[in-house]
């Protein structure tokens, strides 16, 4: 049924869309920094993957290493960048044009080096396919959708359960309050973003692996995150997955009602309308 | 044969060694060239730019234009209209070019009044927009426009294979759109019907939902146009992975599709066009590629024919202006180089043929002309 | 004129799980100066809040020379000679001392943004007018020296001089000062309480949130005291401060 | 000549814009990234107009203004009842989906293939074909323009965007309206990107939806930033610059299969150099 293929379809992306907004959120609520410099790591992480994978590195080693050098790429940023336009006390508005030229760098960055044309990462088995009852669905994409649901389990454990996970959400709650107990916001800061950054290896490259990379794709991606972010609840992880998962299945089932060209722009008319009326979003806790 | 060879090129060598000394003393050809070679369009904007680069280091290798060394300059226009037109304006300012060669419909329409006013001659290798068939009457395109090329595959598909029915997934661009449009009523025009047609943004690889729509409505064929060139792979991994799709036909965007495995049994309209072997080979090996690209090869091919018209204007001792390039252009009419072109209009008339992709190569199956 | 000058009766306030005004009511006497005093958390700021305009209360009502202010936005609230201050200051950080006074100076016209493109002279003379008022002001509170100054670089005193100099630019004559007097050192302080009495001397009437009972003394003609968004007692300072039952809330409650 | 000229028309309309952006963004703080779809409108405004022969060119640039004015309006709703970064995306959802019209809207605005052979500006039956006529034109209105945001600035509603842009609570216990002088200044800022978007439809003659998407959008921003908020030398040099920058870099010696990146990447890391170093611009004041 054409209805459930959209769908399933609409839910893989999603999930990796949903990485990117947990991972997202979780910055923006700790560092305060609107980082669009995260669609950035997202397309070094299929970049890497695939330079490893074409050097002859098996897949799975070749994502392990792009954890690790997205991880380093998230902590230089915040450790270089942010954390010094911290200390001059830069508004969160030259903290955003900071983060745009970061994007811009690392992008272009990235066609300097492998070409601006679309690349695909060499692995045989990622045009075979499984089917579930009638819907079909590529192996990148079970695996896509699969890991992104582990790794937002992981990351919600992570911040309940983990000393230092606790401690970010102390810092996200009141950095003034952490500054004095001594948590050392800023060390915090930087473990975030390598744990935020590190993550987001795992989508970006099993999205490259399946539908091939260019330098600019990760625009859109970070995009639809960060509404699903704020549509989501500000500061909720739980809302910022689900409602990725809803924006892109959203995105993809409502073209069998109106025409295609126009999706994109019902989706974002919708959030523009949402936050109008519901500014606080869909999953928002009571103010206090 | 091969001694022959060997001997002429060594007379080349010779010839042009004595044509350099000679030509030191002339004065050079300045034309530009309008590419993107930034932006989202620059890797199409690579490959036309080796056409042009290796053109003019043959001619000049070979001697130059009647003595006089060809040198054109790369601008950059970014794919974006406002760049263009300043592009244009400084070629023209700093270095009096009486032609230009320009790249992508948006930068190309928006140079046309600047061309008319100035009388600068504008050549279009591979824009294929309608409306740049009547943008100037200095702008000249020597390849069909979508309209003439969709005309040859509707009544291909219609009349000789009596398909009824087809879906359409189009980019969401200036070019994929007109192609769509074509298609619809060129198809519709041969008695067919069009049962969905499906968007794709520019630069999105994802093609599932819309190839999962234009399956579902059961058409016998599917028309596409994935502007993108290098996304085709992408394109045909999903089909395949699909399965069970129906054929997929298309326009000369189509091309590098053949040699992908699934896309055995697609069709697709090719304008006519090859570049000596040879050509093909040292091209390659100057830029490192695996093939020659459709635009490296009309851009070349475009190249050649500014030289052309350059080396009959010297010979009949009239100024270079873009006034002459254009009447000159318009007297030869017909040129012979990577194929048959002829001006009756603006726009080139030239042959395209049918191909379908069997065994992975595409096989010529029928020849077309615009307005059968 | 019927009843008293300022009214607060019976007014809640809920947010969330805490209730912030609980049935507060008291009354305020034209030319007087009354403190509010009560433990961190009593509501002090909250009954600013809902005289000024800025949350509508749940239950209650706050009427000014008879005329019911609940209802109203603050811009009318304003309009009718009532204004605050901020326990943060809230001055305005890049702008010029001098600026951050003109802002508050009453005008029907600085919310044209054409009015300077279509009467530009006018504008203009409208433009010196209102520096000179603004000068004026900070004249009288001794702040004139460093008119051109930004903000930040003033010391924690003159900013707090400034955030008066701004509620007597808005002509009010219902100033609400919330804390004025708090991390000031001896000197500012002397400056401050002598800066309110002039004015008050000058006819405005004051609602003053106060911590420390010695200034409470010196200033206030009447004190108000809240506990838990309710009004336990109203009086004298004298009365108030030595009711030993108040006393232990308020050092209780604050320790 | 004429290379200079029009890339000084260029460099006239784009500064047009910063004054815009400049007023919304580095005065009254309202940060919007649809700055991209109000200049559209007004091209297209213009474009359609004249270009259908439906009104004059002074005709079609008064059409222009109200209209972008209403648009910017329109647009700035959400900013009346969110703040900071909630707002970037909003005005983010609104760029995207006003490019989706430009590109959709076949019928009226020529879709993707955009609108070729838009008339050049007639005014006092004079056609303003050439950068040297056209440029008079550009430069009174730029004038004009300029004395206008001057006086805006300096009046006491510039007094007023100001506070707002610092402190909109201490601007609501003065008794202003925040709510008004926001409505206010969207509609003048939507009034001068109007005016540049119909004087670059007049003088491209040519206009398509790629020419006012996002990254126009981000490009009217960082000329701010370059150059200066809310100062109008600010509004001035950074446009004159970042419309200068590809013409120098495109004379320089870069390999050209290179450029393009090495280009962007300069380009990205002078952002990050002037938020680092001077994040006030050339001419501008603390953001």
């Amino acid at each position: 049924m054409l209805f459930l293929d959209l769908l399933a379809d609409g839910v893989v992306t999603g999930c990796a869309v949903g990485v990117v907004a947990v991972t997202f959120t979780m910055i923006y609520s700790t560092t305060r920094v609107f980082h669009v410099a995260h669609a950035g790591i997202y397309t070094v992480a299929g970049y890497s993957t695939w330079f490893l994978t074409t050097r002859g590195l098996p897949f799975w080693l070749a994502i392990i290493c792009s954890i690790a050098v997205c991880a380093a790429v998230g902590a230089l940023i915040q450790h270089q960048l942010y954390t010094r336009l911290a200390r001059r006390d830069a508004p969160p508005l030259v903290l955003l044009i900071a983060s745009l030229g970061a994007l811009v760098v690392i992008q272009n960055l990235m066609a300097a080096l492998f070409s601006p044309n679309i690349l695909q990462i060499p692995a045989d088995w990622r045009v075979l396919t499984v089917g579930i009852g009638s819907i079909r669905l590529s192996m990148p994409q079970i695996l896509l959708a699969v890991s992104s649901l582990v790794i937002f389990a992981g990351l919600l454990a992570w911040s309940r359960y983990t000393s230092l996970g606790k401690r970010t959400r102390a810092v996200a709650a009141n950095e003034f309050l952490a500054e004095i107990t001594r948590l050392e916001p800023r060390r915090v800061y930087i473990t975030v973003m390598a744990i935020a950054s590190g993550v987001l290896a795992v989508p970006g490259s099993l999205t490259a692996l399946d539908h091939g990379l260019q330098p600019y794709t990760g625009t859109l991606v970070l995009l639809t995150a960060t509404i699903a972010m704020i549509a989501g609840g500000m500061g909720n992880l739980f809302g910022a997955f689900v409602t990725s998962v809803i924006l892109a299945a959203l995105q993809t089932t409502s073209t069998l009602v109106i025409p295609g060209q126009w999706s994109i722009a019902a989706t974002f008319g919708l959030f523009v309308i949402l936050m109008i009326v519901a500014p606080t979003g869909l999953f928002a806790r009571r103010p206090r | 044969m091969r001694c022959t060879l060997r001997v002429s090129v060594c007379a080349a060598v010779l010839l042009t060694g004595s044509w350099v000394n000679y030509a030191q003393a002339a004065e050079d050809i300045t034309l530009a060239a309008l590419l993107p070679t930034s932006g989202p369009s620059a890797s199409v904007g690579q490959e036309e730019q080796q056409g042009v680069q290796f053109a003019m280091d043959e001619i000049n290798a070979a001697g130059g234009i009647r003595g006089h060394m060809l040198r054109i300059n790369f601008d950059d226009t970014q794919g974006k209209p406002d760049q263009a037109v300043l592009a244009l304006n400084r070629e023209i300012d700093l270095n009096k070019v009486p032609a230009v060669i320009t790249a992508f419909s948006a930068p190309s329409l928006a140079i046309a009044p600047l061309a008319t006013r100035k009388k600068v001659l504008v050549l279009n290798p591979a824009a294929q927009a309608d409306k740049l068939g009547t943008a100037s009457p200095y702008m000249f395109n020597t390849m069909p426009l979508t309209r003439d090329e969709t005309e040859v595959l509707a009544h291909y598909l219609t009349k000789t294979l009596g398909k009824k029915t087809a879906s359409i997934i189009y980019e969401n661009s200036a070019a994929g759109i007109d192609g769509r449009n074509d298609f619809i009523e060129n198809f519709k025009k041969f008695g067919g019907a069009i049962l969905s047609d499906e968007p794709i943004q520019p630069a999105d690889t994802n093609f599932r939902p819309m190839i999962l729509k234009a399956a579902a409505a059961k058409p016998d064929v599917v028309f596409t146009n994935v502007i993108q060139g290098d996304s085709l792979p992408q394109f045909v991994d999903q089909v395949t992975q699909h399965g069970g799709f129906p054929t997929v036909v298309g326009t000369t965007f189509l091309t590098p599709a053949m040699g992908l495995a699934g896309s055995n049994g697609w069709y697709y309209t090719a304008i006519r066009g090859a570049l000596p072997p040879e050509t093909d080979q040292a091209i390659m090996k100057k830029f490192g590629t695996k093939s020659v690209s459709v635009y490296t090869r009309e851009y070349y091919n475009d190249t050649r024919i500014l030289a052309r018209v350059a080396e009959s204007l010297i010979d009949n001792q009239k100024e270079l202006t873009g006034e002459n390039f254009r009447t000159e252009l318009m007297r030869i009419r017909t040129f012979d180089g990577v194929a048959k072109i002829s001006f009756d209009t603006n726009t080139a008339v030239r042959n395209i043929d049918i191909l379908q992709v069997q065994n992975l190569v595409g096989t010529k199956v029928a020849e077309g002309r615009v307005g059968e | 004129m019927s009843g008293p000058y300022l009214d607060v009766t019976g007014v809640s306030k809920r947010f969330g799980g805490l209730q912030a005004l609980d049935d507060c009511s008291f009354a305020i006497e034209p030319g007087q100066i009354t403190c509010l005093v009560g433990p961190n958390g009593a509501g002090k700021t909250s009954v600013f809040n809902v005289i000024t305009g800025f949350i509508r209360p749940d239950a209650g009502q706050v009427r000014f020379r008879g005329q019911v202010l609940t209802r109203m936005g603050s811009r009318r609230i304003v309009g009718l000679g009532i204004c605050r201050s901020f326990q943060n200051l809230r001055l305005f950080a890049d702008l010029s001392v001098l600026d951050n006074v003109t802002v508050y100076l009453p005008s029907r016209t600085d919310e044209n943004p054409f009015r300077p493109i279509l009467r530009p002279i006018r504008t203009e003379i409208e433009r010196k007018r209102r520096m000179a008022a603004a000068m004026s002001i900070l004249e009288e509170v001794g702040l004139a020296h460093r008119a051109r100054d930004a903000v930040r670089n003033l010391s924690y005193g003159e900013q707090k001089l400034l955030c008066v100099a701004r509620l007597m630019a808005s002509g009010a004559e219902l100033l609400l000062l919330d804390e004025p007097t708090s991390g000031l050192s001896a000197q500012a302080l002397e400056a401050m309480i002598a800066l309110v009495l002039r004015l008050k001397a000058a006819g405005r009437t004051f609602l003053v949130v106060e911590h420390n009972t010695r200034i409470v003394q010196r200033l206030a003609d009447s004190v108000v005291f809240l506990h838990q968004g309710h009004v336990l007692a109203q009086g004298e300072p004298a009365a108030i401060v030595a009711d030993p039952k108040l006393g232990e809330i308020y050092f209780g409650g604050a320790l | 000549m004429n290379f200079f000229l029009s890339y000084l028309a260029i460099a006239e309309i784009y500064a047009l814009a910063s004054m815009s952006t400049n007023l919304l963004v580095g005065v009254t703080g309202i940060f919007s990234v649809s700055q991209g779809a109000i200049f559209g409108i007004g091209a297209y405004t213009v474009g359609i107009l004249t270009l259908n022969d439906w009104a004059s060119f002074p005709v079609a640039m008064a059409a222009a203004l109200i209209l972008c004015a209403l648009t910017n309006l329109a647009v700035a709703l959400p900013a009346l009842r969110i703040a900071g970064d909630y707002f970037v995306v909003t005005s983010f959802g609104i760029q995207i989906a006003a490019t989706a019209v430009f590109m959709n809207l076949t019928d009226i605005t020529g879709g993707a293939s955009g609108l070729a052979g838009v008339p050049p500006p007639n005014v006092f039956g004079r056609d303003l074909d050439e950068p040297g006529a056209f440029i008079l034109l550009s430069s009174i209105v730029l004038a004009a323009a300029a004395l206008f945001f001057w006086l805006v600035l300096r009046s006491p509603f510039g007094r007023l965007i100001n506070a707002i842009r610092e402190d909109e609570l201490a601007v609501t216990a003065a008794g202003k309206s925040v709510l008004a002088a926001k409505v206010g200044v969207s509609a003048l800022s939507g009034m001068f990107v109007g005016l540049a978007g119909g004087l670059y439809a007049g003088f491209l003659s040519f206009i398509d939806p790629g020419s006012f998407d996002i990254d126009a959008s981000i490009l009217l921003l960082t000329m701010i930033v370059v150059g200066g908020a809310r100062t109008l030398a600010g509004s001035l040099i950074g446009p004159a610059l970042l419309t200068a920058l590809p013409q120098v870099l495109s004379v320089l010696p870069i390999p050209s299969d290179a450029a393009g990146p090495l280009r962007q990447i300069l380009y990205g890391l002078m952002l990050i150099a002037f938020m680092l170093f001077r994040p006030q611009g050339i001419a501008g004041r603390r953001l």
